[in-house]
């Protein structure tokens, strides 16, 4: 229980913020717990029944009311407009950054498929291929999902990305992360899915330029070979595929 | 229990229940005739054909239903819902879209 | 309390702490009313919607469906609200015989209704409009078949219209209870609940067809 | 008067002076008498209350000990293989725990013994009506929903299990066999929960119609107790919202029968429509939940203070406007859904408000007791518990509703923190509290106060000792509904809060022994109630305990003044009934306007 009301290390760019608010909320809201269970107590304490005393008979007091309503308007004001820019900025397509790579993902009972474009940089081309459930993304560039499923809901979870949205079959879901911090990192399944929901679960290897460079190009040439795509005059000359 | 005097209304103003049936008879048949007859753009259709809808379930809810003699306070009551049903629709749409 | 006074029980009619100046059968037939606004509103809302993100699945208006016919139908719905009003307007006048008339006419017209809606139904279902996928093989219409339209437009069209049905039909099971009632002589005209929340319900019941008339066959 | 009405009034007359003449049966079994059926709902959502208990139990020992060959399930020997193997409990069965505790806890424990029990036992007497407007569709109510709990519990027993898809039933997970491997349980589920719809509307229809129409003379709208108020609204809320859930299971009841594809995606069909329509009912729902159990507190706080209630005008519209609000915040549920963005931040907006009239209870009954005299009888605790712990779960719902901080925490313990912070330390407190203040009233005796208090103790302890710590578990990323934690590298080092909680939760149960032997010995051996044990003033307490058929003797009460009264300075003693006709002129503020 060391993680008291503390989030798991960060590794996105806008998980920063997202944890920013996290805490900022912590701290209202934990002024607000504080004050109230500390005057709850104070009253119990110091007006607890005697023989003898007479309650004050009051019916209220319009001047307090007016306070505390509009101390809470105010609070949840500020929360509001902190959260709907940032929660835009993360989750509005149109505001997305220029991706660095495209991914598709396709969910379905109980893994994970990812679809990189391969050489040719386009999805759905001969020259795609596909890690189940293992799979590698850049550092430090914004890698781009769309999200789809081949059965059920099932909803793509990073916990260390703060990244979370459902895959809906029958939609096709957009949805970006930019890594910061080279590692591994879970991949969970957070919709109830059946009954291998519980172990329908991936790891992410987020690799730094060089790496990714690497191992990319590597996995494209094989892919474009497999698929009878491969230009040997690009790679030669540009020494990548991409 | 309070008693309420049931024939408060019997004489009560407005058309007479023949009329709004006539009116009803007319508008269904001004309703066909529009949704088939008339090439109007689809939007404007749809509108037209709705205001119609509208108006004649108003004719009943008002006259047969006699909502226009009833207490204020049940005629509130009875238009509470209808925002409701308009948000779950309007919203549901805007996500649809 | 047999030995009470009804003086004892008697609450205001106006004033502070006094109701809303409507019995209490009709104000909880207004009530239940209400919750069915919220459930046809569920059942056309989901129409709406699914129609309009799948226009592919529906057809314009009159190719499927029969509007004349359905028209006419309406027609004959009209007819069973003016009949049922007409009873009300007569017991309100004490009148016994318009009441069982015109009563035992508004059932008449209500299973005439449900006579056509059946009709209608089968004819349907034999050009191959079934609710589901899985049925047009069994009918023989595989893909692009007989009529237009997917598996939604059957599956909405037939949900709110076999729902408004089943109010029809309990509609005309109890009308013809307060028919046979009105026949023994229970309602009077200065008690005549019975007939009044009857009527509520049938126009309502009329109402929510005009909406659906509307939005199912004409739009 | 209609012939209805008189009909119904002679009903209501008949034979209340000469009790012996009701047969057992009519009496006990197929009554029409509000309060009998109040109590038939009690004894059976208490019912469901420990099945839905034992079904948590079962869950929590599998987190601790997934599927632990030294720690088997206790019992679970006893179970067919398609349940548990060899000591193993399988997957599927943990997913139908899940659901089957979720929707039994929501729908036949708390929302039952929020509503049906209260609005029915409570109302009439506290409005002063001599029974239900319509006591016949109140023996109809309970008479449905009895079957739709015994078709629930029985799904557990049919090919293929009970519904596993979640208590929200996600479409298309719950309509199709193929993904789930559940056909008849979730048919039964969408017919179980259409039949208790259908009896939710006739006790809201009820509850409304009785509620406007048959107040005593005197007892304007604002000199109503709240609880009448929470109730009032709650049954609005009800009367609007399940027809809602009704359309949507119908459609889902068609997409699993004849093959629709109302939420399938494969026939053109819309998986997020299931979504809507369910939240669309589901938060209006959870008010319905909270708002009842917010009033008993008001009147239990206000009783165990020895005050007014503090800004009692604010508190009826604070309830009316989270009744209002909740009904456009349903989309908080699913900000990870693949809703609209801009919609998500329009949810965001307005579920944040909810703050505001939820700080004016909360703080309003903090100044009722500010100044108190107060009293801790044992309703009195578990209102104060009531407090303290809503607050605690509110304030969760802050961070759930602030979108982007919902991303990480959707669908993780920490919203199965709030929502048994709100429904347990809220609702669940809120009943406790009900039961022990209208026992007295409702049986005729004392609730042993001794063992009452222990059980509040040892309640609130092992409550917070089991939920709170989910708190972490939840931000530290934990699904929900996860059979086996362990499977995740990231959610082992957390195994041992699993553990831990999981004995909590069994302590807990455990403590819920001393209420049931409190509850049954109180009710053949506890002392004789007097008429008003508590000295409050509402006018329950005016009537013999228990009341008697018709409650009034045929007469109806006179009301001079609100349900409050308490210490009044030109008095002597610190209660003032509400229909005593003695002592000063009509109090000030809550009395005034009419209604
Ligand atoms: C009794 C039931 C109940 C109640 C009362 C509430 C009350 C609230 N709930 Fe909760 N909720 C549930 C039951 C309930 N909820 C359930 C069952 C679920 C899960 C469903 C599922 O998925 O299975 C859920 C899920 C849920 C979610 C979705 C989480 C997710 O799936 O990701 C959200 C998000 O916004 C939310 C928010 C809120 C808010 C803002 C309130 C507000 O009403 C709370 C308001 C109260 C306070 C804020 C505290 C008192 C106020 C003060 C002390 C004043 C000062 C306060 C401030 C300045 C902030 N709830
Ligand atoms: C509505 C109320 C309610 C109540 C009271 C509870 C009570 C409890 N719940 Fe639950 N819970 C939900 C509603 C509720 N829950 C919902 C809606 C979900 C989501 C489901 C889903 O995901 O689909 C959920 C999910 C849920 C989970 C998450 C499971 C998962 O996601 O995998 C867990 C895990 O620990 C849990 C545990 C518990 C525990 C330990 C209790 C304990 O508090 C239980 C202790 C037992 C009692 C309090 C009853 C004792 C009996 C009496 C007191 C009666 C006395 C009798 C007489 C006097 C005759 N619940
Ligand atoms: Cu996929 Cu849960
Ligand atoms: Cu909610």
């Amino acid at each position: 229980m060391a993680e008291f009301w503390q989030l798991s290390p960060n590794a996105s760019t806008y998980g920063a913020d997202i944890d920013r608010m996290f805490y900022a909320i912590v701290i209202l809201t934990g002024v607000v717990f504080v004050v109230v269970e500390v005057l709850l107590l104070w009253f119990l304490i110091r007006y607890r029944g005697r023989e003898g005393r007479r309650a004050v008979h009051t019916h209220g007091n319009m001047r307090m009311e007016i306070l505390w309503t509009a101390a809470t308007a105010i609070i949840v004001v500020v929360i509001g407009v902190g959260s709907r820019g940032l929660w835009l900025e993360i989750k509005s397509p149109d505001r997305f950054p220029e991706p660095g790579i495209s991914l598709d993902v396709t969910a379905k009972q109980f893994e994970w498929n990812v679809t990189y474009p391969g050489a040719d940089g386009v999805l759905g081309s001969p020259d795609d291929f596909t890690a189940r459930n293992r799979f590698n993304v850049p550092v430090g560039t914004p890698v781009h999902v769309t999200l789809r499923a081949e059965d059920v809901i099932h909803s793509f979870f990073l916990p260390e990305l703060r990244f979370k949205q459902d895959v809906v079959p029958g939609m096709e879901i957009p949805a970006w992360f930019e890594v910061t911090t080279a590692g591994e990192y879970v991949v969970g399944c957070a919709e109830l899915c059946g009954l291998g929901h519980y172990r329908m679960m991936g790891t992410m290897t987020a690799l730094d330029a060089a790496d990714w460079e690497a191992w990319y190009t590597a996995e494209s040439v094989a892919a474009a070979q497999a698929a009878g795509t491969l230009n040997v005059a690009s790679v030669d000359n540009e020494g990548s595929v991409r | 229990m309070e008693s309420v005097n049931l024939t408060a209304d019997a004489g009560h103003k407005g058309p007479s229940y023949f009329l709004v049936f006539i009116i009803l008879g007319v508008l269904t048949l001004v309703e066909v005739a529009v949704a088939f007859i008339a090439a109007l753009p689809d939007t404007l259709l749809i509108l037209i054909l709705l205001g119609l809808a509208v108006w004649k379930a108003l004719l009943v809810a008002l006259y047969y239903m006699h909502l226009r003699f009833e207490p204020a306070k049940l005629w509130w009551m009875v238009m509470a819902p209808l925002p409701l049903g308009l948000i779950l629709v309007g919203i549901v749409l805007i996500e649809g879209w | 309390m047999s030995n009470t006074t009804a003086a004892a029980l008697e609450r205001p009619t106006t004033g502070p702490g006094s109701g809303f100046g409507v019995y209490n059968m009709k104000l909880g037939m207004w009530v239940f009313l209400l919750s069915e606004v919220m459930f046809f509103t569920a059942l056309i809302g989901a129409y709406i919607i699914l129609r309009f993100t799948n226009p592919g699945h529906f057809a314009e208006p009159g190719v499927v469906l029969n509007v004349p016919l359905t028209a006419a139908n309406t027609f004959i719905l009209i007819c069973s609200s003016v009949t049922m009003v007409k009873a009300f307007a007569e017991i309100e006048a004490g009148n016994q015989r318009g009441l069982r008339m015109y009563l035992a006419a508004t059932a008449l017209l209500g299973i005439l209704f449900l006579g056509v809606q059946a009709y209608e139904y089968s004819k349907l279902v034999h050009e191959g409009f079934v609710p589901a996928a899985e049925f047009y093989a069994a009918l023989g219409r595989d893909g692009a078949g007989a009529v237009e339209g997917g598996p939604l437009y059957g599956a909405t069209f037939y949900t709110m219209t076999g729902f408004h049905g089943a109010h029809v039909t309990i509609g005309v099971l109890c009308l013809l209870f307060t028919t046979v009632m009105a026949f023994r002589g229970r309602y009077t005209a200065a008690n005549h609940g019975g007939v009044e929340i009857m009527g509520l319900y049938w126009h309502f019941v009329d109402l929510v067809w005009i909406i659906l008339f509307t939005i199912v066959y004409l739009i | 008067m209609s012939v209805d009405a008189q009909a119904q009034e002679a009903h209501a007359g008949a034979g209340a002076g000469h009790h012996e003449e009701i047969p057992w049966l009519r009496r006990y079994v197929f009554s029409s008498d509000h309060k009998v059926i109040g109590i038939q709902f009690l004894f059976m959502s208490l019912f469901f209350l420990v099945v839905g208990g034992l079904l948590a139990m079962a869950m929590r020992w599998q987190i601790a000990w997934p599927s632990s060959q030294e720690m088997p399930l206790p019992g679970g020997g006893m179970l067919p293989d398609v349940m548990v193997t060899d000591g193993i409990m399988l997957p599927e069965f943990y997913n139908a725990l899940v659901t089957m505790h979720g929707t039994i806890m929501v729908f036949f424990a708390i929302m039952p013994l929020l509503v049906a029990v209260w609005a029915n036992y409570l109302i009439p007497l506290q409005i002063g009506a001599e029974d239900m407007a319509f006591p016949r569709l109140n023996m109809a109510s309970f008479w449905l929903a009895a079957p739709a709990g015994i078709l629930m519990l029985a799904s557990f027993w049919v090919v293929g299990g009970a519904a596993n898809a979640g208590w929200t039933a996600y479409a298309p997970l719950s309509v199709s066999e193929v993904y789930s491997g559940v056909k008849l349980g979730q048919q039964l589920w969408c017919l179980s929960l259409i039949i208790l719809g259908f009896s939710s509307l006739m006790g809201a229809v009820n509850y409304i119609t009785t509620v406007i129409n048959m107040r005593a003379p005197g007892l304007t709208w604002f000199r109503l107790p709240l609880s009448v108020w929470g109730l009032t609204v709650t049954s609005v809320l009800v009367l609007l919202a399940v027809p809602v859930l009704a359309g949507g299971l119908i459609m889902m009841f068609f997409d699993i029968t004849i093959g629709t594809s109302f939420f399938q995606p494969e026939g053109g069909g819309q998986p997020l429509l299931w979504q809507h329509l369910f939240w669309f009912f589901g938060h209006p729902e959870v008010y319905i939940l909270i708002l009842p159990a917010m009033g008993f507190v008001s009147d239990v706080i206000a009783n165990g203070a020895r005050k007014p209630v503090f800004g009692y005008h604010a508190m009826v519209w604070a309830i009316v406007a989270i009744g209002f609000i909740g009904w456009v915040v349903w989309g908080h549920h699913m900000f990870m859904s693949g809703m609209t963005p801009v919609l998500g931040g329009f949810f965001m907006v307005s579920t944040l408000i909810i703050a505001v009239p939820s700080a004016i209870k909360t703080f309003n009954w903090l100044g009722t007791l500010w100044g108190g005299n107060i009293r801790f009888h044992t309703p009195m605790l578990w209102a104060l518990g009531f407090v303290s712990l809503f607050v605690i779960g509110g304030l969760s719902g802050i961070f759930l509703a602030a979108a982007p901080v919902d991303i990480p925490l959707h669908d993780t313990y920490f919203v199965v923190a709030h929502i048994h912070y709100v429904l347990v330390g809220g609702s669940l407190f809120g009943i406790f509290s009900a039961i022990t203040f209208w026992f007295p009233k409702m049986f005729g005796r004392m609730m042993n106060e001794g063992l009452g208090k222990l059980h509040f103790a040892l309640t609130f302890i092992f409550f917070n000792a089991t939920f709170f710590p989910m708190h972490m578990l939840g931000s530290g990323g934990m699904m929900r509904r996860l059979y086996d934690p362990t499977q995740y590298p990231h959610l082992q080092p957390q195994q041992d809060t699993n553990v831990f909680i999981t004995v909590c939760a069994l302590l807990l149960f455990a403590s819920q022994l001393i209420l049931v032997v409190n509850f049954f010995w109180s009710l053949f051996r506890g002392k004789r109630a007097p008429e008003n044990p508590w000295q409050a003033n509402s006018l329950e307490w005016s009537a013999p305990s228990p009341p008697p058929h018709g409650n009034w003797g045929g007469r109806l009460p006179a009301v001079h003044r609100g349900p409050y009264e308490y210490s009044h300075p030109e008095r002597e003693s610190d209660y003032w009934l509400q229909t005593d006709p003695t002592g000063a002129a009509p109090a000030p503020a809550p009395t005034t306007s009419g209604g």
